[in-house]
């Protein structure tokens, strides 16, 4: 199966980008760490294919450890590509840039910045957007991320699901084109999380950004994403790319419904139960 | 990009760094102690930045050094020495340890206690010395003594702050599983605070070898001290140099020895302990 | 059965952890005035100790009042508090940044790391005739050794702080566009804060011992000369009150250093003991 | 007033026989000249004469060595052993140890005059608080050098002159007093020698526990007799002539661990500080009185603190008595 | 709504227990941790009343910091009630007892010790158990949860799912009637957690465990659970209990088909809704 098909659709639905004009363009994708414990060199991922289009959001899914964090740490720029290369709007990635923010697995908010000013770390150090009022900004971004009353909280005052909404709210208020977002509703519990993953469709629908989002779970890859583009492991690359046809918005209740649905998530268990079960003996 | 800041990133990540990489450094830094010892050769000689007397130049110590490990005399004072050392050591450890997990543990001896033993900690125990004396003499014990009370508080205190560290659930686990008292220490709290003991251990070894030459500055007329305050008294600092060289090999190899054991004993722990000094 | 280590626990225990500060300081004020009863007692009524070489509480107190009012404390203080700040800035001054570079700087970390580690285990009396080599008598030596016993606890605080770093906080510091200046500004060093105060703490105590152990030979005023003159002459009841002073110099220097870090760092505020 | 001591009764006669006593002496500092009189006594037989042997150790506090126990006997100087006899340390004088001081100061090249040493550093003694300070200082008022009309910081450089002396040489102080092994080192930096003077001064003394001394009056007197024999052989002549035993002395003070290298070579009458030695240990309320007076002490009876018998008692059974020492001075 | 009451179900299925019964007895259980940080008293639950049957498999699922730790821990002994009691076969509970073993969230193993060691760890202080053939137990429940070829291995060699078996294992050695499990899922990645969710499924089966389960899944509430209890927050109280009568062995796909467990779901969903919406914006 060739990376970057669109399967069971040949037809562009009405707003769907344009495949011939990539705004992320993955090609040959390889990363190594090398000197691990013993100097052991990691092949974390090889050979990953994908291109992601301007205004889509495109879901990631695959299991533990198969380098999805790698794959999206090579588009911020942030690990560099030992092998192929990686190109926003044609350009090259050899480091950082105001046109990409990340929303971290694990937040990375700074302990010792309040709610507010984690925010406006978002943008303090980018001269083009120090100029414009950046307290109104700041103040409609975690207004927008739901937060209006916790602007002076510390990060640890705050609950998980929280916490990452600071995350998201710092990486808008950057103003990129792109949002990684690593992960960001893995540490949130299943029912906050369904809370959480209408609100996210709502701000990015707002704001029109084009979206690779990481996660762990069928379920969420299915709700959140135009396409989902499946990882295998040993060494990560990408399996599959499938087309998600649900109408939005999705809720978990209500694509249950719907036999296209219950196709793709069985398509997807399929796909990825030998991993599981790999995963599940294996030493991390 | 900012290749550097990448440095920083991929180093926080692993603290426990690569081995081969090992060789390299060991090699860069053999060349940078070379370098400082020819640099004091060179400014006591040659550039006479300060007097010979005071600074011998590295030969002499050297030469000292030589002529040090042949005689008799110094084996003895240094095993005179390593004694005082490794009994005042083990008892400092042994109750530091298990004083420490009391203070941690039992809520009501830290609140009384444990302010007590910051105080006696930033107290001078050389203005103490006649005290020291007095109530134990200039034999052996005084000797101990000192090497035991300059060593015990790094290793209480580091031992108390880590029972703070003791993760609750491990302690839950423990009881659920029949654990409680003696046995809830031996097998819960102590190995769980290992790793801080062992760092205060680290640092109370050093310390206790100040303690032990210290205490022979104090009287006596055995030991690595005594030999010191000899050679110090003479003025003859090219041997005095050469016993604190000696005295630096111990300490370091103290602190090496037990790190070694910390990564041995310790092995799940991997994160940086800082040690109380 | 043993106190379970829940909070719901009752008892004595439970209502000391709930203790606020001020009752806190109350509990051990009631507990100094108790040991120095009991020591008094001991030494001044029972003379189980013979009182020249350990002087009864009170008899400190009249060695304390001798020395302020005969006007040699003043002098003997001004000299040590002086020494000690300038030697405690400059400790700061040299290990901050070094450990800064210590922490961030692979080859640096290599290569001062051991060396620091040596010289901060070679027993301080070593330095003792170099320094008065170097600097002469007066507070020069004492200076330095304030230097040499502070700057390593610093230095290692500050390194270790700066390497455990979380990596996450540096990459959010890159992909918002922070220049290695800023990393430094902004992520690094506020995050390595904690461990600075750790440091410095230790280094307070340190530094006292440094200076004690520096003033007890050399030049005659200082803290240190004063506990020398004073018991080479058996005036201990007077050398203890020096002592006590030393201590209690030692111990505010930490306080202070404590109060500073949480006024600094709010975020670093632990909740629980101590 | 206090009452006076009633002297312990030691009989008539030899003393009682021989007990194979161990006696452990302190001595301040790891200096030859504090050893000086322990190792030839001991080399000598004397002690063995005596059924005693003698172990030199250092004691950074003396007096609280020898009440606690740790020390049977101990040397500390005349000023602190009235202080921790005030004090209540229970220590008894014994004897005396050297009865005299030697008062010799040099100057760096150049300084022959008090104002020049406006702005510098001088050394009195080691430590601060030392009681020879006191002295030193009276000594160089007394010969013109008073330090109290200049600026001079006083400084401490640590215990022995040997220390001192290199400071002296590298001109870190401008005023050092010496001993006559420091002697060579500074005439060939050329110093100035400004004063020389022996005089009678009860530098230190020998003291014992009380509990050791009630416990051990024989062995006591036995030891004071065969350390009196040991200061006879090194005592000094007098001016101009060398010690007879120099080369002998020389010989146990090497086998004792010291380096005599530089000894061996001098010529000098007082090159064992034989002169600072009083062959019968001379000791007095004399002595006792000078001392308060000059280190500016509280006074303190003698007759009520110190028991002279042992002293006498030992003198008596060589045939000598508790006289004053003679005066002596430099060629 | 009455707790304890068991819906849609007047006829005991064949193998269910004896209501009348019940193993384990919780009434009217109150408690309150006093002594935060300023002295603030938390009632983390209030008038718990609940009956777990021997033999049964009983879920408990509610949301974030609702108190169904605090609860288990009640009937673990190692919190002690403030209010009402816990009873075990009708005696009260003082103390944590061999009778009953608990699986930890959070794994709470010893780091220092191996697998073998820490699953050992389970019987080292019940005299009744070491006397017998301790080595081959261990091996024997090692073997159970599937880690033979793990002995040896220290729990950060492990992947979190292997963790947690390590502490079945542990719990399993001592021998407990009652088996109390908090979460153990809950760091599980999606994909590893429907691996294991039937592993566990066939363990209890084969040793007939009493088993009080708390998660925060909807759906693993459902596929494990003879019952389900529902918790509410504010303070911590059963807000209903459920009988779940779906067939054995269940899995999520087979499930999602079978329109009671829809049923099921969409009525378990409406009674959080509100909890979770809540919790999604409230300080932890
Ligand atoms: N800094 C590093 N050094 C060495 N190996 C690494 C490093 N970072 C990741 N790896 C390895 O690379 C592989 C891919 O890791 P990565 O973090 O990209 O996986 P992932 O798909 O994001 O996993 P998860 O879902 O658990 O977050 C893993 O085997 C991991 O151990
Ligand atoms: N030791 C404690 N001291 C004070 N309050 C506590 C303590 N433990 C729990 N609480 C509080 O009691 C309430 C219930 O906590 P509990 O841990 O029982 O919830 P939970 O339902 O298990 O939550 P979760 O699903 O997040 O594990 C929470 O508000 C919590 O903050
Ligand atoms: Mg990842
Ligand atoms: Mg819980």
């Amino acid at each position: 199966m060739s990376a970057s098909t669109l399967r069971q659709s040949d037809v562009p639905e009405p707003g769907s980008p344009d495949p011939r004009e990539p705004l992320i363009s993955i090609s040959n994708l390889g990363v190594r760490y090398d000197g691990g414990r013993r100097g052991r060199t990691v092949v974390a991922i090889e050979n990953v294919d994908l291109d992601v289009y301007a205004g889509e959001f495109l879901t990631v899914l695959g299991p533990s450890g198969c380098g999805k964090t790698t794959m999206m740490n090579t588009v911020a720029g942030i690990v560099r590509a030992t092998e192929g290369s990686v190109r926003v709007d044609g350009v090259p990635v050899t480091g950082p840039g105001p046109d990409r923010a990340v929303v971290f697995q694990d937040y990375a908010l700074m302990p010792w910045r309040t709610v507010a000013a984690n925010v406006r770390f978002g943008m303090e150090m980018q001269p083009r957007l120090r100029d414009r009022d950046a307290d109104a900004q700041v103040r409609e971004a975690i207004e927008l991320v739901g937060l209006r009353g916790f602007e002076n909280s510390y990060p640890r005052q705050l609950s998980g699901g929280m916490q990452q909404r600071v995350g998201l709210a710092r990486a808008l208020v950057a103003e990129p084109r792109i949002m990684l977002m690593d992960e960001p509703l893995g540490a949130v519990d299943a029912l906050t999380r369904e809370v959480m993953r209408g609100e996210l469709e709502r701000i990015i629908a707002a704001t029109g950004k084009t979206v690779m989002f990481i996660t762990h779970s069928i379920e969420e890859a299915i709700l959140l994403g135009d396409r989902v583009a499946v990882f295998s492991s040993h060494p990560g690359s990408i399996a599959e790319v499938l087309e998600v046809e649900l109408p939005r918005p999705r809720s978990e209740r209500s694509a249950a419904a719907d036999p296209r649905y219950v196709e793709l998530r069985n398509h997807l268990w399929t796909l990825l139960e030998t991993d599981a079960r790999n995963a599940a003996t294996e030493i991390r | 990009m900012d290749p550097d800041g990448r440095t920083i990133m991929t180093k926080a990540r692993r603290t426990n760094r690569a081995l081969p990489a090992d060789a390299k450094w060991t090699a860069i830094l053999g060349i940078a102690v070379v370098g400082i010892v020819a640099f004091w050769q060179l400014a006591v000689t040659r550039l006479e930045l300060v007097p010979a007397a005071f600074l011998p130049p590295p030969t002499a110590v050297a030469a000292a050094f030589t002529e040090l490990v042949t005689r008799a005399e110094f084996w003895s004072a240094l095993l005179f020495s390593l004694q005082n050392l490794a009994i005042g050591l083990v008892a400092a450890v042994v109750v530091g340890v298990v004083a420490g997990l009391a203070v941690g543990w039992f809520p009501v001896l830290h609140f009384t206690v444990a302010p007590f033993l910051w105080l006696l900690y930033s107290t001078p125990k050389v203005a103490l010395a006649p005290l020291f004396i007095l109530v134990l003499g200039l034999g052996n014990s005084s000797k101990i003594a000192l090497v035991f009370l300059l060593a015990v508080f790094p290793i209480l205190l580091n031992t108390m702050e880590g029972v703070e560290t003791v993760s609750p659930s491990l302690v839950r686990a423990g009881r659920v599983f029949g654990f409680h008292g003696v046995a809830l220490g031996a097998k819960i709290i102590l190995p769980s605070t290992l790793p801080f003991s062992l760092a205060g251990i680290q640092r109370g070894a050093a310390l206790g070898f100040t303690g032990a030459v210290l205490g022979e500055f104090l009287g006596g007329a055995g030991g690595l001290g005594h030999m010191l305050e000899r050679a110090a008294f003479d003025f003859r600092m090219d041997e005095a140099l050469a016993i604190v060289l000696v005295m630096v090999v111990i300490a370091n190899g103290l602190l090496l020895a037990i790190s070694g054991a910390r990564r041995r004993w310790a092995p799940w722990y991997s994160g940086s302990v800082s040690a109380v000094s | 059965m043993t106190t379970p280590p829940t909070s719901n626990a009752t008892g004595l225990a439970a209502r000391l952890a709930r203790l606020d500060r001020k009752h806190k300081a109350l509990v051990f004020g009631g507990e100094v005035v108790l040991f120095l009863a009991v020591w008094q007692v001991v030494v001044g009524q029972w003379r189980l100790v013979n009182a020249t070489f350990f002087p009864p509480p009170l008899s400190v107190l009249d060695g304390l009042v001798d020395l302020v009012s005969s006007g040699t404390l003043t002098e003997h203080a001004l000299t040590s508090v002086q020494s000690w700040v300038t030697g405690f800035a400059l400790a700061a001054a040299i290990g901050i940044p070094l450990g800064l570079l210590m922490g961030s700087s692979l080859p640096v970390d290599r290569i001062v790391g051991p060396l620091a580690w040596t010289i901060y285990a070679t027993p301080m009396l070593a330095y003792q005739p170099l320094s008065k080599a170097w600097f002469g008598f007066g507070t020069g030596p004492v200076v330095f050794l304030v230097v040499i016993a502070a700057v390593f606890p610093i230095l290692l605080n500050v390194s270790a702080g700066i390497r455990t770093t979380n990596p996450s906080l540096i990459s959010a510091g890159r992909v918002y566009g922070g220049s290695r200046f800023q990393l430094y500004r902004k992520v690094l060093l506020p995050s390595t804060v904690a461990f600075l105060f750790a440091g410095l703490r230790q280094a307070a105590v340190m530094a006292t011992i440094g200076m004690i152990a520096a003033e007890l030979t050399g030049s005659s005023t200082g803290m240190g000369a004063l506990i020398m003159r004073t018991s080479n002459t058996y005036n201990t009841a007077q050398s203890f009150a020096a002592i006590g002073l030393v201590v209690l110099w030692s111990v505010a220097m930490t306080q202070l250093i404590s109060g500073l870090g949480r006024w600094w760092a709010p975020w670093t505020r632990t909740g629980g003991r101590s | 007033a206090p009452e006076p001591r009633t002297p312990v009764d030691l009989g008539q006669g030899e003393p009682g026989p021989a007990e194979d006593t161990q006696i452990t002496l302190a001595i301040p500092f790891p200096d030859v000249t504090m050893h000086s009189m322990y190792a030839v006594g001991t080399e000598l037989g004397h002690y063995a004469e005596e059924g005693l042997s003698v172990e030199v150790i250092t004691a950074d506090n003396v007096a609280a060595a020898v009440s606690s126990g740790s020390a049977d006997v101990g040397v500390e100087s005349a000023g602190s052993v009235i202080e921790a006899i005030r004090g209540g340390v229970e220590v008894d004088a014994l004897s005396g140890h050297f009865c005299r001081q030697n008062f010799d100061f040099a100057t760096q090249p150049g300084v022959t005059a008090i104002d020049q040493l406006n702005g510098t550093n001088v050394v009195l003694a080691g430590t601060s608080g030392d009681p020879a300070e006191f002295q030193r200082a009276l000594a160089l008022r007394e010969a013109g050098w008073d330090l109290d009309s200049v600026d001079a910081e006083i400084v401490y450089p640590g215990p022995d002159s040997a220390t001192w002396r290199e400071f002296f040489v590298t001109d870190r102080v401008s005023l050092i007093p010496f001993y006559g092994d420091d002697r060579p080192a500074l005439e060939e930096y050329g110093a100035e020698i400004i004063v020389e003077s022996l005089q009678n001064w009860p530098n230190d003394l020998q003291i014992a526990g009380s509990g050791w001394l009630a416990e051990n009056p024989n062995s006591a007197v036995r030891f004071l007799r065969a350390t009196m024999k040991a200061a006879e052989y090194i005592v000094a002549p007098g001016a101009g002539h060398i010690p007879a035993n120099k080369d002998s002395v020389l010989d146990i003070y090497e086998k004792h661990g010291f380096d005599v290298a530089d000894l061996r070579v001098q010529n000098g009458p007082w090159v064992l500080d034989g002169h600072l030695t009083c062959p019968n240990l001379y000791f007095g309320e004399e002595a006792w009185n000078t001392t308060i007076e000059t280190q500016k002490l509280q006074p303190l009876d003698f007759a009520a603190h110190v028991d002279l018998a042992y002293l006498e008692r030992a003198q008596g059974l060589l045939g000598i008595g508790n006289d004053v020492p003679s005066e002596l001075t430099y060629p």
